[in-house]
């Protein structure tokens, strides 16, 4: 009854399919082939990622909890830890941007939770196709995504009470057919009482707790690995509605249960749901589980086993707990108004059992079925594009003539300008954690009874990692740990989200290679863990591959909330002082997409030992008040950045003075000074008293460091070598980027005041 | 003196109201589920921010029915201070222990930001310590919290002194700009007849301490605290 | 037994919704469309005799809880019986 | 010309709304309402010659607008021309 086509429907090679008869010894049966299908699907094996993930550095002092659990934990001090994870929720959100947004901070936030963390925090990643077209007008398309994946998180992340304190949206005509939507989530556990997603103890019972099941997302898991094409409009059924109530209730009841000692294990149902949770739970228990479908909550009638062991059905968990306690589980539950059902048990036997109303449909041995997923090492080839497109010639362009009007439409470039429109979306205050709001710099959440505060950010650049994969990774790395430092933190653990096309094209898997290599070598010389993460493949529409975007989330650690840093300039008559060299490179810059239309060159690469030098600098300087604001040099490069120094200052103005850059005959210098991009900068500012002392540091530590100039007046002003080559007025620089964003969402938008 | 702050499912502004009158004011406080048949001898009631029943239907609208609520109708009747915070705001409306609705946000958008008020009444036990006219920056986080009621129900509370914030701008004065809402008659807050029920979309329990960027909240809470102190509790 | 309840903001309430729509609409090229309210559609499935106790118990629950009186006003529909009883757009789905 | 449009999830979808309603119903003593879906009514003022004209007049914009295809369906109907011709919920664009 197995015939090809049955094979081909679910997706397994042939190869795979011998593998599965061997681990059978038979013919499965239609749940049981559906069963290995979900499990040995991209999305659940990492079957094409696996072997590279393991070049990750993955412990450290601090790590708790490496990869391999629902999300990583670091150890924050007073016995608590930090468990946090990014994932990706790409293809749901383009099928239905509200509800696939709003599913996937749901799914992250159970992976937090499940670990018996309370969530505190999420940032959100999102890429969408070019927002404007070049005459300026907005995109309807891109439009209606945004608004929906915006709307989307807020509805789930709101409603259940979790800040959104941070994130970043970047537009790129690239992910037009295939935006990219990853949300991080952050917890806070009593270190020494972290869950484990394990089942153990032949005779424990299983139960069923959440939502009820239904036929939502059945093949959900290997649509997400399955490449979009013009059939991807019949996978509509799979949209999930979620329920951000509901998910409350469990949140709490989980949170309620583990601080009894009642509970084994725990595990939420994501992909491939219920087949997911129970095979992974007693595999990593190296014990059996059996459960009888017949027992779990449905929302439909007549649903088949496979149906029920496939679907996807959003705000569920599946708990071990340990037998003679279930009264004291099931107790919690009611108070929640939740019936935790008691579907099934540990076994000694190491067999997934699935009966339905008794009678066995499946029965497969579970570690095969876990772990006994295909590994591939699949062929790569570095793609045709490249050598073209890293070759940039600046002499073949010819220069802005008017460099203030650069700078305005740079600041108005909606990468670049305020999101304000986006997180005012979100509830970034509730649980009164947030000591540095949104829009400031890195995410800064406090750690209430203790004087500490956690500060995260999650950073990517796909137009460099398609420049240059590599260095896109190396880069990422290094964007997030600097922003996490410029709030005054240091970075003690990242997660990272890989957003690639088909691995099964050898020019993708090499991007995908190159760029987990970069993330290796970045996060190995600045000493930061990777803790976990999430791999989206097959980002592609009718075979165009989106630029291969690997996100990285660091999280760092201040020992005193009191003293974040954010980008704004205080107050007048402070330094501005420059960390990191004056010049910049055009390659993959802001500057050259936005002015010559271009995406070209190589990204200025990260000279680890001088980015290391600097956080460690700022941190320092950070710790021991040397500093008064911090603010990282990113897209649109120095004059950008110390244009949103001032920008919701409250009025103050700058005046800086740069060095002339050493001369290149393309006419180009002034441009790089301004507007080209390189790691390892940051515009601070500080009080005239500390400047000698904040200088020596810097010399000690071999960072570059100079006063460019000072705050003051209501005009931000850039000069080279006593020249001045722009000037604008606070105003204009603060409508230009205050706007640039909003004007496409809200027309009245230049009129919204600043928080 | 004893909060108490009611929990109803989906409530999460809860703690934060636990924290502010705990630990930032140094008064007593206690979580009250909703499923509670009594109060505990509370001295002041509080029905916390949040998503009570998820928002479903409409904020505020099945919360109404738990069972603690006939609990606080009674401590109210008894005139004891009662104050409804964004959600617990859009409870009390649902209740009917204030008069008025809350429509969708003018713009249709959830709106978390700062914003001020104007503080228009201090005969109330969540206002007398302010000054009359006293503006407070506090955050705003909902999506429906535009304030309305039919004309002679607003000329009525006017008429009564029952507005008791006001969204302003920095200067207190009243404008469109100011209003980030829509709310009729740029109301944020208002009491019942007898005054010792307030209701307000802003989050005082937000704005307590100087490290979350605003502690203009804290005159709302310590009012209650001197008033209930001055009075003795109801 | 089948029955819808129809929630509409009274007339005299400002429908932001419903302004947006018009406004999209006119944007897209639908001008013809000159006003749209917004309000909530409720299908309730109910255990009882007859139409009439259908109705009450439909109308009972969204006086109660489905509708809002400060804003909203509701109207009752049963599959079973006639067209609704209460004046306001009558239904052709009814009969 | 007063047309209606109703939009509703889809019957394979989750409506969460829904469930809160019934157990609140059912934890208020009306245990009798089995099921609750809940969904959007559009009164559309629009100007058309014909019941006809503004029948597909609305099914375009319900069609386009009102109504998420992906997870939603509607029916329209029209005040003037009696019936409505169309049986019950259709879904969106894809029939
Ligand atoms: N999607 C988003 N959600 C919440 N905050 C965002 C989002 N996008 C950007 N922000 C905030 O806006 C600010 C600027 O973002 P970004 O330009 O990425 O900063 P940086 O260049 O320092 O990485 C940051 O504080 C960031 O947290
Ligand atoms: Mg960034």
């Amino acid at each position: 009854m197995i015939d090809q086509a049955a094979i081909d429907a679910h997706g397994l090679s042939a190869e795979e399919y011998r593998r599965l008869l061997e681990i059978l010894g038979r013919e499965p049966t239609v749940t049981e082939l559906g069963v290995f299908s979900v499990m040995w699907s991209e999305h659940c094996s990492y079957k094409s990622s696996r072997l590279h993930l393991r070049r990750f550095p993955t412990d450290g002092p601090r790590v708790l909890q490496g990869p391999g659990e629902n999300a990583g934990a670091v150890d924050i001090g007073d016995g608590l830890a930090a468990v946090f994870k990014i994932e990706s929720h790409n293809h749901p959100s383009f099928i239905e941007p509200y509800q696939g947004a709003a599913t996937g901070v749901g799914g992250i936030i159970r992976d937090i939770f499940t670990m018996g963390a309370r969530p505190i925090a999420l940032l959100d990643s999102l890429r969408f196709g070019a927002l404007e077209d070049d005459q300026g007008r907005p995109d309807p398309d891109t439009v209606r995504l945004v608004d929906g994946v915006v709307a989307g998180i807020a509805g789930y992340g709101n409603s259940i009470g979790i800040p959104t304190v941070g994130g970043e949206v970047a537009f790129e005509p690239g992910y037009a057919g295939n935006p990219l939507v990853n949300v991080f989530c952050l917890g806070v556990a009593k270190a020494d009482r972290l869950a484990k997603g394990v089942a153990s103890g032949a005779g424990n019972p299983v139960y069923y707790v959440g939502a009820r099941t239904g036929r939502d997302g059945i093949h959900g898991a290997t649509m997400a690995s399955a490449e979009f094409d013009d059939r991807s409009a019949d996978n509509r059924p799979a949209v999930q509605v979620g329920d951000p109530f509901m998910e409350k209730l469990l949140l709490e009841a989980c949170l309620e249960v583990m601080r009894t000692d009642a509970l084994v294990g725990i595990q939420d149902m994501g992909a491939a749901g219920l087949t997911c949770s129970t095979c992974e739970m007693a595999g990593r228990g190296g014990t059996g589980i059996d459960i009888d479908v017949s027992r779990v909550p449905q929302r439909e009638a007549g649903m088949t086993p496979y149906e029920i062991m496939l679907s996807e059905s959003q705000e569920r968990m599946l708990l071990v707990v340990r037998r003679g306690r279930e009264a004291e589980v099931e107790q919690v539950f009611d108070k929640w108004d939740l019936h935790a059902v008691r579907i099934g048990e540990v076994t000694g036997d190491g067999l997934l059992r699935v009966r339905d109303r008794g009678r066995v449909v499946a029965e497969i041995p579970n570690r095969e079925l876990a772990d006994g997923a295909p590994v591939y090492d699949r062929p790569t080839r570095c793609p045709a594009y490249l050598d073209e497109a890293q070759r940039l010639d600046a002499s073949a362009l010819s220069p802005p003539a008017d460099l203030t009007r650069t700078w305005l439409d740079l600041l108005a470039a909606p990468v670049i300008a305020s999101k304000r429109w986006v997180y005012r979306q979100y509830d970034h205050m509730v649980r009164t954690n947030t000591v540095a709001l949104p829009g400031l710099g890195a995410g800064v959440v406090r750690i209430k009874g203790t004087g500490r505060a956690l500060a995260m950010s999650v950073d990517g650049n796909g137009r460099h990692a398609w420049l240059d994969p590599r260095e896109g990774g190396r880069l990422a790395v290094a964007e997030a740990a600097r922003n996490v430092a410029c709030a005054g933190a240091e970075p003690i653990g990242a997660t990272n989200c890989l957003n690639f096309g088909n691995p099964e094209r050898p020019d993708i898997m090499w991007q995908f290679v190159q760029a987990v290599e970069g993330i290796a070598e970045g996060c190995r010389a600045l000493g930061i863990p990777i803790t976990g993460g999430n791999v989206s493949l097959y980002n592609e529409t009718d075979g165009q591959a989106i630029y291969p975007t690997p996100v990285l989330g660091v999280v760092g650690l201040l020992e005193d909330a009191g003293q974040v840093l954010t980008r704004l300039f205080p107050a007048a008559g402070l330094d501005v002082v420059l960390l990191g060299d004056p010049g910049g490179a055009l390659g993959g810059s802001e500057y050259l997409n936005r002015v010559h239309g271009l995406v070209r060159g190589r990204p200025a690469p990260v000279d680890f030992d001088r980015e290391r030098a600097l956080q460690q600098l700022v941190v320092d300087a950070a710790r021991r008040g040397m500093l008064c604001s911090a603010h990282d040099c990113a897209e649109g490069g120095l004059a950008v950045a110390l244009a949103e120094c001032c920008v919701e200052s409250g009025g103050v103005g700058a005046r800086v003075d740069l060095p002339v850059s050493a001369g290149s005959s393309d006419g180009f210098d002034v441009v790089r000074n301004l507007f080209g991009e390189s790691p390892s900068r940051i515009v601070a500012s500080a009080t005239r008293d500390r400047r000698a002392e904040l200088l020596d540091r810097a010399r000690a530590l071999g960072v570059p460091a100079a006063v460019i100039g000072g705050t003051g007046g209501d005009r931000v002003t850039v000069s080279v070598a006593g020249d001045v080559v722009a000037d604008v007025a606070l105003e204009a620089a603060e409508h230009a980027w205050a706007t640039g964003l909003a004007r496409h969402f809200e027309p009245a938008a230049g009129q919204e005041s600043a928080p | 003196m004893r909060f108490a702050i009611i929990q109803f499912p989906g409530s999460n502004c809860d703690h934060d109201a636990y924290h502010a009158a705990k630990h930032v004011l140094g008064q007593q406080a206690q979580l009250v589920w909703h499923k509670e048949s009594t109060l505990g001898g509370a001295d002041v009631v509080v029905l916390p921010g949040g998503f009570s029943y998820g928002d479903y239907l409409r904020t505020g609208a099945i919360a109404r029915f738990s069972p603690v609520m006939r609990r606080v109708r009674e401590f109210a009747d008894a005139g004891g201070p009662v104050i409804g915070i964004c959600n617990g705001f859009q409870v009390l409306l649902e209740a009917g222990f204030l008069e008025g609705a809350l429509l969708r946000n003018r713009r249709l958008k959830f709106l978390c930001r700062h914003v001020h008020v104007r503080v228009e009444q201090t005969d109330t036990p969540f206002s007398r310590a302010a000054s009359p006219g006293q503006v407070l920056r506090l955050p705003i986080a909902h999506g429906e919290g535009s304030y309305h009621a039919a004309p002679e129900t607003v000329a009525a509370l006017e008429a009564n002194r029952q507005v008791v914030f006001r969204y302003c701008g920095p200067e207190g004065a009243v404008t469109e700009a100011g209003n980030p809402n829509g709310s009729l008659a740029a109301i944020a807050g208002v009491c019942n007849r007898r005054r010792n029920v307030v209701g307000l979309m802003p989050h005082p329990e937000r704005a307590c301490e100087s490290a979350l960027g605003s502690e203009d909240g804290r005159v709302v809470l310590e009012s209650v605290v001197t008033a209930t102190a001055a009075t003795g509790a109801a | 037994m089948r029955t819808r309840v129809f929630v509409t903001l009274k007339p005299s309430v400002f429908d932001p919704q419903g302004r947006t729509i018009v406004a999209a609409l006119g944007s897209m090229g639908y001008g013809a469309v000159r006003d749209v309210r917004q309000g909530k559609y409720f299908e309730l499935e109910v255990d009882a005799e007859t139409p009439q106790a259908a109705r009450s118990l439909a109308t009972e629950v969204a006086d109660r809880l489905l509708a809002n009186p400060v804003i909203e006003s509701y109207r009752v529909e049963v599959d079973a019986d006639g067209t609704a009883a209460d004046p306001g757009p009558r239904s052709a789905r009814t009969d």
